[in-house]
């Protein structure tokens, strides 16, 4: 399986990322810089955290207008997963690949902490290993992860099962708890939690690792049935 | 050209900064303050363009990036 | 003769020297060129002469104090750069871009080495925060001006600290550290060298930043650039997150022969510190220099302390290689001048020459040095005085803890540290919380332990002494966590130095740091003097923030200061003593800020370090924590935070019930193990000669301390845990 | 009575949002643009007082809480 990392120059959890996969999944992983026009070979694509252009209008705004995003479309559209993560999810609300927006903490303040989450769905290529219903312990790190829609999307989202993650203590004021969802097509998924963080013993969480073995089941899967 | 953009949450978004600021002012003793809303102003010079281009730019520099239209809404101001 | 040197703050005397160096009067540009370099911030002239007290060489240091930063090796090729630096008086009129500039400029001086920042550290000092809105403040915006940075750029904030006390009323210290990781062959430094080579200007446009002060004043200034002057600016932690890349890309071509950030003084001090370090000599054109704003000055080209600015120098003929790098990162990379052998710092404005002079007696080394008076203050003997009948015995020992654990310096820190993403690059295997943070090295097994640690406190009433305190109880921070400590960098924050009684208490400190770093073998590699922290009333607690580093050769086997089990017997090592003076006790209960400082024995010390290392090596501990501000019990408190888990403490002691709990005797630890480890642990105590002392046991959830069989603090740890959690949130509200 | 305030950084102050929003926007093709400045615009409803009282209030506020007077400035308007 081969995954690629985007690289915004501001992109800043792309190593974990990248570390995620390659030394804990033991999977092939490719830095992509912003301006690459086209995406070959690669079963899923991770836009991970970071300020991707500094982010000081609005985070992810301009990224959206990056070469490569035209590309990460056209992968999506084709019904290949894209992950992304913190700002990635930011990235890919900016773009129109997920629904909604992500504006300001409510408490205004960056938060860094260990939250637990509950598995609302795991019928999706990235919650599959998980129980509906579990919770577990993800690292967040976000200013703006305070999820916003109107109420249509939000109905739509939930009667899709769209919704994937919810905080069990909501952090940051977001609706309906929302910590992470898919597109309505499910191979798009937008979470703030950063499961990269909480792969490793030494780090003291690996509740992480399954939503990347999830992934690999469901890419091995497709691979099974073509 | 000369242009002001003012980018404002939507009313139906909750504003926590405003509030803030609210409260802020409230502990201060201006207590008459009964709402604050946060945006952001940005001042452009677009340089040697004409009026009607000016505008045109503008609606789309600001559908584009300026603003989020999901959450929020602009106006401009050409000076 | 021409006086306007005063106006840049040069003395007849050195003006003097000035025309020496010259064999003529020094021209506009020349006179300020000389007036920055010559300051204090940039040449400690009153304070170097007093680093020949520390001992700045050993095995491991691959750099000491002199260049950006200092660098320590860790084996398997590998080093860590590190350095802290001051950022008070601008955090003092503008706290979140103050604080933000000041972690963005320590940054900078770790990649300049060639070194990848890794994570940051910081020491804040604030006054009355309970009393002052203004103080609080400061603290919010201080605190989300370094997390802006920190967390915008992706290096980990992962630890620091905290306090409160009046002396910091009009004057809040800011303190940021920063820590990289290299491989030896990589190591870089701020060197122009090889006749012909290119200097090259990376970055953010000049603009006329930060030229307040008086090295400024005597520049006849057109009214327009007299408004344009300020001293804060606006961090722009992207604008660094791609210069570093685009640094640490360039290294690895081999292209680069040397870098230097441009901090202090700008381009002047980046110019001829680098020509001084390197040929000697250097020819630059200020008309090259990018530039934000139309018609500055030369002057102000070569004064302005713009932020995200590098310079490099570049193998001649190499120039577009480096374009093309930087270019990728989205910046601009523009020749500005050359290095030449001929001595001589030539600032050019197209073919004008502007300015030609000694390179290096602009530098620290061709600067005046002095060395002050300094007097013995009074209050130093008179402090001392503490009679014990002013200590009143208290009551109800319940309410005397929670009202200690609950105050500003002892509660926990985590409304800062959480707005600080400690978590990225996924390398902190002890997150900020507790004794030092802890990183694992990628691709060895090896970690490393930071901390920063510094009781003003003590440093006040014994400067000297308090010194030296901060120095091992950073130590002992690193040794709980299983770290061998290797090196430190040292913020020293005073007040004048032209005031005698100031400058014995910075004499002192750093008598007590290098006669603490030699005890320890933890030499200084990097360091920052501030001085004239001190408003019209009063001046700060002389403060002398120690940022060390230490070394865990195999990460798994590192340690925490929490509880881990129920069962688990819990172990005092070292003797609590009649010592209350100088506590946190004392200052918050009994509204004292006087008394001995606890005495410190580097015998008694070291052995009671080599003996914590060598149990958590054999496996021995559970747990390990210093014990600090607030005692015994504070510590003993601390330890059960993390898990929630409780414990049964009985002291059986001589001394009032009071100094018992909460005297901050040096040298003492809160160890525990499980049963079965005890029996080995008491055989290498006994054969080390550890004094020690079983104090009980790790329990559910009741933290009990009884002293001569009678209960004195029986607490739910569950209430505990939520006021001292909660105890900074309602401090800033 | 309502009121608009806008706080803006000095014109001698970087303003490095402003410029990596004219980067953004050059890329986009708006390669005319010469400058761009970020700043806030902060809408206040003070509830029901007098004209030169909102005046006098607003002054307060902006020195004392709204904008920092060491690298912003400041201006309003009643509305
Ligand atoms: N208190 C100190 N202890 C040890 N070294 C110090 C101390 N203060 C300054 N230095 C060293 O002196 C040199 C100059 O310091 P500084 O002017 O702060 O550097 P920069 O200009 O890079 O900020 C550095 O190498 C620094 O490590
Ligand atoms: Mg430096």
């Amino acid at each position: 399986m081969k995954f690629g990392v985007i690289v915004f120059p501001g992109s800043n959890c792309d190593i974990d990322c990248f570390y995620a996969v390659k030394d804990v999944l033991g999977h092939e992983v490719e830095y992509i810089w912003h301006d690459t026009e086209k995406l070959n070979g690669f079963d899923c694509i991770i836009l991970p955290g970071g300020f991707s252009y500094g982010d000081y209008l609005r985070c992810g705004a301009v990224a959206r207008f990056s070469r490569v995003m035209a590309a990460v479309k056209e992968h999506a559209a084709a019904g290949k997963l894209v992950i992304g993560i913190c700002n990635g999810f930011q990235v890919l609300t900016e773009v129109g690949l997920l629904p909604g927006a992500l504006v300001r903490n409510k408490n205004l303040k960056f938060i860094c902490d260990t939250v637990p989450l509950k598995v609302e769905a795991n019928d999706s290529p990235f919650t599959s290993l998980y129980q509906k219903g579990e919770i577990i312990n993800i690292p967040i790190a976000h200013g703006e992860g305070n999820y916003v829609a109107d109420e249509e999307t939000l109905k739509k989202m939930k009667e899709n099962g769209q919704i994937l993650f919810t905080y069990v203590d909501n952090p940051n004021g977001s609706m309906s708890d929302i910590a992470g969802i898919c597109n309505e097509g499910r191979n798009v998924l937008g979470m703030m939690p950063h499961p990269e963080r909480a792969c490793e013993d030494i780090l003291g969480n690996s509740d992480g690792k399954r939503l990347f073995e999830s992934i690999l089941n469901a890419l091995e899967g497709s691979l099974k049935n073509e | 050209m000369k242009a002001k953009v003012y980018v404002t949450l939507k009313k139906s978004i909750a504003d926590p900064q405003g509030t803030a600021i609210q409260n802020a002012l409230g502990k201060l003793g201006y207590s008459n303050v009964e709402e604050v809303r946060i945006g952001k102003l940005i001042e452009l010079d677009l340089g040697d363009v004409s009026e009607g281009e000016a505008e045109a730019q503008l609606v789309k520099m600001c559908e584009g990036l300026l603003a989020n239209t999901v959450i929020e809404e602009y106006k401009y101001e050409i000076i | 003769m021409n006086n306007s040197y005063e106006a840049v703050g040069i003395t007849e005397n050195e003006y003097k020297k000035i025309l020496e160096y010259l064999n003529r009067e020094p021209n506009e540009l020349e006179l300020n060129m000389y007036g920055v370099m010559w300051s204090e911030h940039c040449s400690y002239k009153h304070s170097r002469g007093l680093f020949r007290h520390f001992p700045t060489t050993g095995e491991r240091v691959l750099q000491g104090p002199g260049e950006n930063a200092g660098i320590i090796d860790i084996g398997d090729n590998l080093a860590i750069a590190m350095k802290i630096e001051s950022h008070n008086h601008p955090s003092a009129v503008e706290p979140y871009q103050g604080a933000a500039t000041g972690v963005g400029g320590i940054i900078r001086d770790i990649f300049a080495m060639g070194a990848r920042p890794i994570a940051l550290l910081n020491s804040l000092r604030f006054g009355d925060v309970e009393e002052s809105e203004r103080v609080k403040y400061l603290v919010e915006g201080v605190v989300e001006g370094i997390a802006g940075y920190g967390n915008c750029i992706g290096i980990p904030t992962v630890g620091g600290e905290v306090y409160f006390n009046d002396s910091y009323n009009g004057n809040p210290l800011v303190n940021a550290m920063c820590v990289g990781i290299i491989e030896h062959d990589k190591i870089h430094r701020g060197n122009a060298s090889g006749v012909g080579n290119s200097i090259m200007y990376v970055g953010a446009a000049t603009g006329r930043d930060g030229m307040g002060g008086a090295s400024f004043a005597s520049v006849e200034l057109t009214e327009e650039s007299e408004e344009k002057k300020s001293a804060v600016q606006v961090g722009d932690p992207f604008m660094e997150k791609l210069l570093m890349e685009a640094c640490l890309e360039l290294l690895e071509t081999g292209s680069i022969i040397g870098l230097q950030d441009l901090g202090a003084a700008g381009l002047t001090s980046a110019c001829c510190e680098t020509a001084t370090r390197g040929e000697g000599g250097m020819e630059i054109d200020v008309l090259k220099v990018p530039r934000r704003e139309k018609g500055m000055l030369p002057v102000e080209i070569m004064l302005s302390e713009s932020q995200e600015r590098m310079l490099l120098i570049v193998e001649k003929g190499r120039e577009s290689e480096v374009t093309e790098i930087v270019e990728k990162w989205g910046l601009h990379a523009i020749t500005i001048g050359t290095v030449t052998d001929n001595g001589r710092l030539i600032v050019k404005e197209g073919d004008r020459i502007a300015a030609d002079m000694p390179a290096y007696s602009l530098d620290s080394s061709g600067a005046p040095k002095y060395y002050k008076e300094y007097e013995e203050p009074q209050y130093y003997q008179e402090l001392k005085q503490l009679q014990q009948e002013e200590i009143k015995e208290p009551q109800d020992y319940n309410e005397t803890f929670m009202q200690l654990l609950t105050s500003p310096n002892l509660c926990s820190k985590e409304w800062v540290y959480k707005q600080y993403d400690h978590m990225v690059r996924t390398s902190t295997v002890v997150k900020p919380g507790s004794d030092a943070a802890v990183l694992r090295v990628r691709g060895t097994k090896k970690g490393i332990a930071l901390t920063v640690d510094c009781n003003s406190r003590y440093c006040y009433l014994d400067p000297r002494l308090g010194s030296s305190i901060a120095v091992v109880e950073a130590a002992r921070n690193l040794v709980c966590s299983g770290a061998k400590p290797l090196a430190i960098t040292d913020g020293l924050n005073f007040g004048s130095p032209e005031k005698p009684d100031r400058f014995w208490q910075f004499r002192e400190a750093v008598i007590g740091i290098g006669e603490a770093c030699r005890e320890l073998d933890t030499p200084v590699i990097s360091g920052n003097v501030s001085f004239y922290n001190e408003t019209e009333s009063q001046a700060i607690y002389p403060t002398p923030m120690i940022g060390m580093v230490g070394v865990i050769e195999d990460i798994d086997k590192s340690c925490t200061m929490d509880f881990k089990e129920a069962g688990d017997i819990v172990i005092l090592l070292g003797e609590t003593k009649n010592e209350l003076g100088g506590s946190e006790y004392l200052s918050r209960l009994h509204g004292l800020e006087k008394g001995k400082v606890p005495t410190l024995s580097f015998g008694l010390e070291k052995k009671l370090q080599a003996f914590i290392l060598t149990a958590i090596e054999k496996g021995l501990l559970r747990s390990a924590h210093d014990i600090s501000e607030g005692g015994l019990a504070v510590a003993l408190a601390e330890g059960c935070m993390e898990k929630g888990l409780g414990v049964d403490i009985q002291i059986q002691t001589k001394l009032r019930r009071d100094v018992a709990l909460f005297s901050e005797s040096q040298s003492r630890f809160v160890v525990s193990c499980s049963t079965e480890a005890l029996t080995e642990l008491q055989q290498l105590m006994a054969q080390q000669e550890i004094p020690n002392e079983i104090l009980g046991k790790v329990t559910g959830e009741d933290f009990k301390i009884s002293v001569n069989n009678s209960d004195i603090v029986t607490l739910k740890v569950k209430d505990m845990k939520a006021a001292w959690r909660g105890a900074f949130k309602c401090l800033m509200k």
